[in-house]
């Protein structure tokens, strides 16, 4: 079976206490997912993402605070418009989008990050692994 | 000036005089109505209270004749009509499934339906062409303008200018020289939907409406509704039966009150089929301006 | 879980037909409060409110959802936005597929000789409504005194108006009432 | 080169049963700059400690990572440790191979294989980091406090009595705020200006406390420790060192036809006066919109015609030559270092016509149509022995005692459609008080309370609803009203009894609503000058709803009272003193520390677009200019203020020429971390 590999990017307060939570609970998890820690899913710039798929990736998944509860107070927003531009790149560059899940997971949501990351891990599977940019092989 | 028209049963029978105030008027003032072609009746009452479907279809059939024609408007001086029309086209614009629905039932498109405009809307818009024909100003009358329910309610669907303290009737009878009072019944139903099912109510409501009415001081009610009117005005006797000092009060159309003040011809406005008599007020009314134009001359 | 999900039945049902969760409602009672029929309605209208609230199917059979006049004042007022006199329309729309006959006699011969004259002339015909209306309620005598004035007034028409067409209004008819007997069996 | 340790933790058995610690540790030994990799038992003991602190000296690490929990739970314990043995405390990572990873996977090779991964992707970002310091702020130990209302009067008290200095800014020409206009106050019934004015006076007269009536705040700028606000301080026109306050300029002035704001409006005043007998200061201010002198003024300005005096007999009355007609407003500037916002509530006016666009009023009810409805403010007025009734429970309309009154709760509070659907905490007590109150008042009367449920949580609040109800004979009706009017001399109340099922009319003579409480006019241009978020109401956001509820996410300001939500005397004055020891620890030190985790500019690639500034919440990015030796200004560029700064980061990922980095957390770790990782 394929066992795709996916990178989380998510925010220190929010999505990774939960994910801590998650851990105290034991809910179990495939083992597919990497967590790059980070302040806030404000500090997340595309770039990451794009550099996640370039190392060979085959799924991301960013996950904060829900809207109204970013420690940071609105870094979470920044995040949400960045990210919907960065949707429409990635149509545009030819990674489907449905490998990327955004999401938000709070302190207190352990179940939901289990299933985030069971729910994302099912999904690429099934998309298969990322085969690199349409073209990207004539480029190189 | 021209507008699209949507009379509505009433209109054709027993608020024939809505209808003949209204045409005389818009005839007087210069402004088109367009009538919608073959249109069909709203379904009010009975319609939404008893299947919802049907209380949005049959309206929306109207609606899409209506737009088939180009209208980008429609006024429905009857205040069901009002209601079911604009009901239905707020239901239509806010649930997309429900607009697929209505459409394939009525087999025609549905695009964007023309705003439905209510009759004081309608004479408030007017006002500015109004205002310099008044040759016999009302001379003060004493007026209670009686919103009812049906152009009020709900205000998500008619956004009348204050649900609970409304102000436009107040307004377009004072442009015209009337002097409205203010009184507490004004958007208390007045129970016409049961009019010939459950009569009792229906005058025990219309009693705490018009003894208020008079206790304000008001020489008549205005209204914009046919439904009010057939039930203030023909039942009127009944509901003043044993009451002490409850005097005809005359209930007129809010175009009859604009149309004295523009000195047109009373008869043709209908105002003789009123069952509570209002030649007493058209007496008061030309005494008055008899004697002002006396004062002038 | 959505909405939809909680509740018995009937809860359920006027959830799904109005889009109105009638969990909302908190009985302040401001309904009735404003209610120009309290007075005569045996169940009020917070009551009707609170019933929902419990599935009760009883409230099918009850009269009084038959004596809301959709002044809509309690939904103008009501607070939580529930709008009562929307969840009154479903539930005599539910009682009518469900337990045809349970309204009153004479405000159901209304509004079954109103929607008749609809469906034969696509408009309103007012003296066929009373007419109609009189030979279903057994109010034979009511009202003798205004008729006739109605008649010398040129208010009631003798002949009625015929739209042309009258295919669309039939058509309209028999979709809704397919789409009764079809959320019947649902129901079933 | 490089030289990192890395220390595989088995936290007993919780790591060590799914993960093989001992291969992790062998595997990332061969990773490049790792010169010692190990694994231990419990690596947060005390000898795991050592076993970390002795690499550092033994192998000169200039990077550690330890690979064992959440670095929440142990990230401090192990950079203290390495600060203990001599490397800078932010050159520790942790690998978090327990919460990611042992107790959510099962023992299998692939659970191994990813424990490894964290870890490289670790070492990978430790070779990056930085050494940092704390950064010290110095702090200016004086308070600002805005609002003289009971809270600001109390935070002022307790961090002036601590021995720092405070400033109170006030807008209203007295202290006292909305606590002076009640009658007396639940659940003891003590007079309200008997409890509150030794307050007040204590306040004024502290030789720490600065008072800055019948003034606002204008601006803050700075941060945490080192404010500066400015505070304009409105033309008073009466100097309030020379006045008196002997009164005789009110005894002439002829404007009498202002409103009394102190009296709800229920009976009008002078153009010069003090707000009430017991004003703090008790020296009068002009109010400009209704003196004759400032009318004529503001008429001739804006005709162009020159400015002659006129009537200003209130300046001939006054024996101390006190009052001025040509000062104006004054801006002053002061230096704080933290802020306390105490500036209260108003009622909902529920008449027709309203400010924002979501409230409707309650036209229904007739409030501001008929002088006999009044709301719980005014009532208070009424019951009060300062009142324009001298303490008697009168109609407005016409001066006699009412009958029969109706209380109505919840207006406006809990109610969505109207705007507001939070339940206001007080008006349920204040309700049962004005029922006690009346019923002292008026011996005979009838007192009908409306209800929807009544909420009385605090310390003897549930008995005093109970006496209202069972010893005052107030008649309790659960239900709302529909519609208020009058009819034949009497105000009907449309209400219902729910309980008993049925509608239920009252023919009263007075209606008292208890409308909801909002936060003050011109919170939100406030909040917005002191960079602090509020929510759909108006109210200011606490940083934590629980753990943190009287600060707020700007560092250095503090919430009290009705400022932050509906609150009663007990709560805002518990808040006030909450606000007073946060300021108070903050001030405790002559300098503060902070997370040296912030963002930096490349002031050399910064190309001066400002996203950044746009994208930053705490207001933490400032302009700088660059000149030349001539001082000519040759580009302005962004320079981050690490006072300010939070170390989110927003800013960094939204540059758009990449000269912000986020120490800790730079776009070369990040690269650098996902590069290390078996993808």
């Amino acid at each position: 079976m394929f066992e795709p590999r996916i990178v989380a990017f998510v925010c220190n307060w929010c999505t990774y206490t939960g994910a801590d939570l998650a851990g105290t609970s034991r809910l179990p998890m495939a083992t597919n997912v990497r967590i790059v820690r980070l302040p806030c899913t404000g500090r997340i710039d595309p770039l990451f993402i794009v550099k996640a798929f370039e190392r060979g990736a085959d799924g991301v998944i960013v996950s904060g605070c829900h809207p109204g509860d970013c420690h940071y107070s609105e870094g979470n927003y920044h995040a949400r418009r960045r990210f919907r531009l960065f949707k429409e790149l990635m149509d545009f560059t030819g990674i489907d989008s449905d490998r990327v899940t955004f999401s938000w997971v709070s302190a207190s949501q352990g179940q939901k990050w289990a299933d985030v990351v069971n729910g994302t891990t099912e999904r690429i599977r099934a998309l298969g692994p990322f085969e690199g940019y349409p073209g990207s092989e004539e480029v190189a | 000036m021209r507008f699209g028209y949507y009379p509505g049963c009433s209109l054709h029978a027993t608020a024939r005089e809505f209808s003949e105030s209204l045409l005389t008027l818009v005839k007087a003032l210069d402004v088109q109505l367009d009538e919608v072609e073959d249109w069909a009746c709203c379904g009010a009452s009975s319609a939404h209270a008893t299947n919802h479907l049907l209380g949005v279809a049959l309206p929306a059939r109207t609606l899409a004749i209506a737009e088939g024609q180009g209208l980008d408007n429609i006024v429905a001086p009857c205040a069901a009509c009002y209601g079911r029309l604009a009901g239905a086209a707020h239901e239509i614009e806010g649930d997309a499934a429900l607009k697929g629905q209505v459409a394939e039932i009525l087999k025609r498109p549905l695009g964007t339906p023309p705003e439905i405009i209510n009759v004081v809307g309608f004479l408030q818009s007017l006002l500015p062409e109004i205002q310099p024909r008044v040759v016999k100003p009302l001379d003060g009358l004493k007026v209670a303008c009686y919103y009812g329910c049906l152009l009020l309610r709900p205000h998500k669907v008619t956004r009348f200018d204050d649900r609970e303290q409304p102000e436009s009737m107040e307004q377009v009878c004072a442009a015209v020289g009337a002097t409205p009072v203010a009184w507490n019944k004004r958007i208390e139903c007045c129970g016409a939907g049961f009019s010939l099912s459950r009569t009792g109510s229906v005058i025990r409501m219309g009693r705490e409406i018009l003894d208020d009415a008079r206790a304000a001081g008001a020489e008549a009610v205005v209204v914009g509704c046919p439904m009010c009117h057939s039930n203030l005005d023909m039942r009127q006797p009944a509901m003043n039966r044993g009451q002490a000092g409850a005097g005809a009060l005359p209930v007129l159309y809010i175009t009859e009150l604009v149309g004295l003040a523009m000195g047109l011809d009373p008869k043709a406005m209908g105002l003789q089929r009123h069952y509570v008599s209002t030649q007493p007020l058209l007496d008061r009314l030309s005494t008055a301006v008899a004697v002002a134009e006396g004062e002038v001359s | 879980m959505s909405h939809s999900e909680h509740g018995p039945p009937l809860t359920r049902e006027i959830r799904a037909r109005t889009g109105i969760d009638p969990a909302r409602c908190y009985q302040c009672g401001k309904c009735t409060a404003g209610c120009p029929m309290a007075d005569e309605m045996p169940t009020r209208i917070q009551q009707i409110m609170r019933k929902i609230q419990q599935g009760r199917e009883e409230l099918l059979e009850d009269p009084s959802i038959w004596l809301c006049l959709s002044c809509e004042q309690c939904s103008s007022r009501c607070p939580q936005q529930v709008e009562p006199a929307r969840l009154v329309d479903a539930l005599r729309e539910l009682a009518m597929e469900r337990a045809p006959g349970t309204a009153p006699r004479r405000i159901g011969a209304f509004h079954t000789a109103f929607l008749e004259q609809i469906k034969l002339n696509g408009r309103l015909y007012e003296f066929g409504l009373v007419l109609g209306y009189k030979l279903r309620s057994g109010a034979l005598l009511d009202d003798v005194e205004s008729a006739p004035g109605m008649m010398a007034r040129g208010k009631l028409a003798l002949v009625p108006t015929r739209i042309d067409g009258l295919d669309d209004v039939r058509r309209i008819f028999e979709a809704c009432e397919r789409r009764d007997s079809s959320s019947e069996e649902e129901a079933k | 080169m490089a030289r990192i340790g890395v220390f595989v933790c088995h936290c007993g058995e919780n790591i060590a049963r799914t993960v093989d610690c001992a291969a992790v540790a062998g595997s990332v030994a061969d990773h490049p700059s790792v010169v010692c990799s190990v694994d231990y038992k419990y690596m947060c003991s005390d000898p795991g400690q050592n076993l970390v602190k002795d690499a550092i000296t033994e192998h000169g690490l200039d990077g550690v990572v330890v690979a064992a929990c959440s670095p929440h739970m142990h990230l401090k314990t192990f950079r203290r440790a390495a600060s203990n043995a001599g490397l800078n405390a932010y050159l520790v990572e942790m690998a978090n191979i327990r919460e990611q990873c042992a107790w959510i996977h099962p023992r299998t090779p692939e659970t191994t294989v990813k424990a490894t991964d964290l870890v490289r992707a670790m070492v990978e970002k430790v070779k990056q980091n930085v050494p940092l310091e704390p950064i010290r702020i110095p702090v200016t130990p004086t308070a600002l406090v805005i609002g003289g209302g009971i809270a600001g009067i109390q935070a002022a008290l307790d961090i002036a009595e601590a021995g720092r200095d405070v400033i109170i800014v006030e807008k209203e020409p007295s202290l006292g705020g909305h606590m002076s206009q009640l009658s007396e106050t639940f659940p003891t019934l003590d007079c309200s200006q008997c409890i509150l004015t030794p307050r007040m006076v204590d306040a004024y007269q502290h030789p720490r406390i600065k008072l800055y009536t019948y003034s606002e705040v204008e601006k803050l700028e700075g941060y945490i420790g080192n404010f500066e606000v400015t505070i304009r301080k409105k033309g008073r026109s009466v100097d309030i060192d020379t006045c008196t306050g002997c009164g005789a300029c009110m005894e002439v002035c002829p404007s009498k036809k202002a409103l009394d704001e102190f009296d709800m409006g229920l009976r009008t005043r002078t153009a010069v006066y003090t707000p009430f007998p017991q004003a703090v200061p008790n020296k009068p201010v002009i109010d400009r919109e209704h003196c004759l002198h400032y009318k004529a003024e503001a008429r001739a300005i804006a005709r162009g015609k020159p400015v002659k005096a006129v009537c200003q007999k209130c300046a001939k009355a006054c024996a101390a030559d006190a009052i001025s007609f040509d000062g104006g407003d004054e801006l002053i500037k002061e230096k704080v270092g933290a802020v306390v916002v105490a500036t209260g509530f108003q009622l909902y006016s529920v008449a027709k016509d309203q400010p924002e666009p979501y409230l409707e009023g309650y036209g229904e009810y007739g409030y501001g149509a008929d002088p006999d409805i009044v709301d719980g403010l005014q009532f208070e007025r009424l019951a009060s022995a300062s009142g324009p009734t001298g303490g008697k429970i009168l109609c407005p309309s016409n001066g006699q005692a009412p009958k029969t009154i109706v209380f109505i709760q919840c207006t406006g509070s809990r109610d969505p459609a109207k705007g507001i659907e939070y339940c206001s905490g007080v008006c349920c007590m204040y309700t049962a008080k004005h029922a006690m109150l009346y019923q002292h008042s008026v011996h005979g009367g009838r007192a009908v309370v409306f209800y929807m449920d009544i909420r009385a949580t605090g310390k003897g609040y549930d008995a005093f609803t109970r006496r209202a109800a069972e010893e005052s004979g107030a008649e309790y009706v659960r239900g709302r009203v529909s519609a208020i009017y009058r009819a034949d001399g009497k105000l009907v109340v449309k209400g219902v009894d729910t309980l008993g099922g049925e509608p239920m009319t009252v023919q009263a003579d007075m209606v008292v609503l208890a409308t909801a409480i909002r936060p003050q006019p011109g919170i939100k241009e406030l909040a917005q000058k002191l960079s602090i978020s509020y929510d759909q109401h108006g109210f200011l956001n606490e940083a934590h709803p629980k753990l943190r509820p009287v600060e707020t996410n700007t560092a250095g300001i503090f919430l009290a009272g009705c400022s932050q939500a509906p609150r009663d005397i007990p709560d805002s004055v518990a808040m006030a003193s909450a606000t007073a020891a946060k300021v108070l620890a903050l001030f405790s030190r002559s300098e503060m520390e902070r997370e040296p985790q912030v963002a930096k500019v490349d002031q050399a690639t910064c190309s001066g677009c400002f996203h950044c500034e746009r994208a930053c919440a705490y207001g933490a990015v400032e302009h700088l200019e660059v000149k030349d030796r001539r001082g000519n200004v040759l580009r302005v560029v962004a320079q981050i203020n690490p006072g300010v700064c939070q170390g989110c980061g927003t800013c960094a990922a939204n540059c758009p020429s990449k000269s912000i980095e986020l120490d800790g957390f730079t776009d070369a770790q990040v690269f650098a971390s996902i590069q290390a990782l078996s993808l």
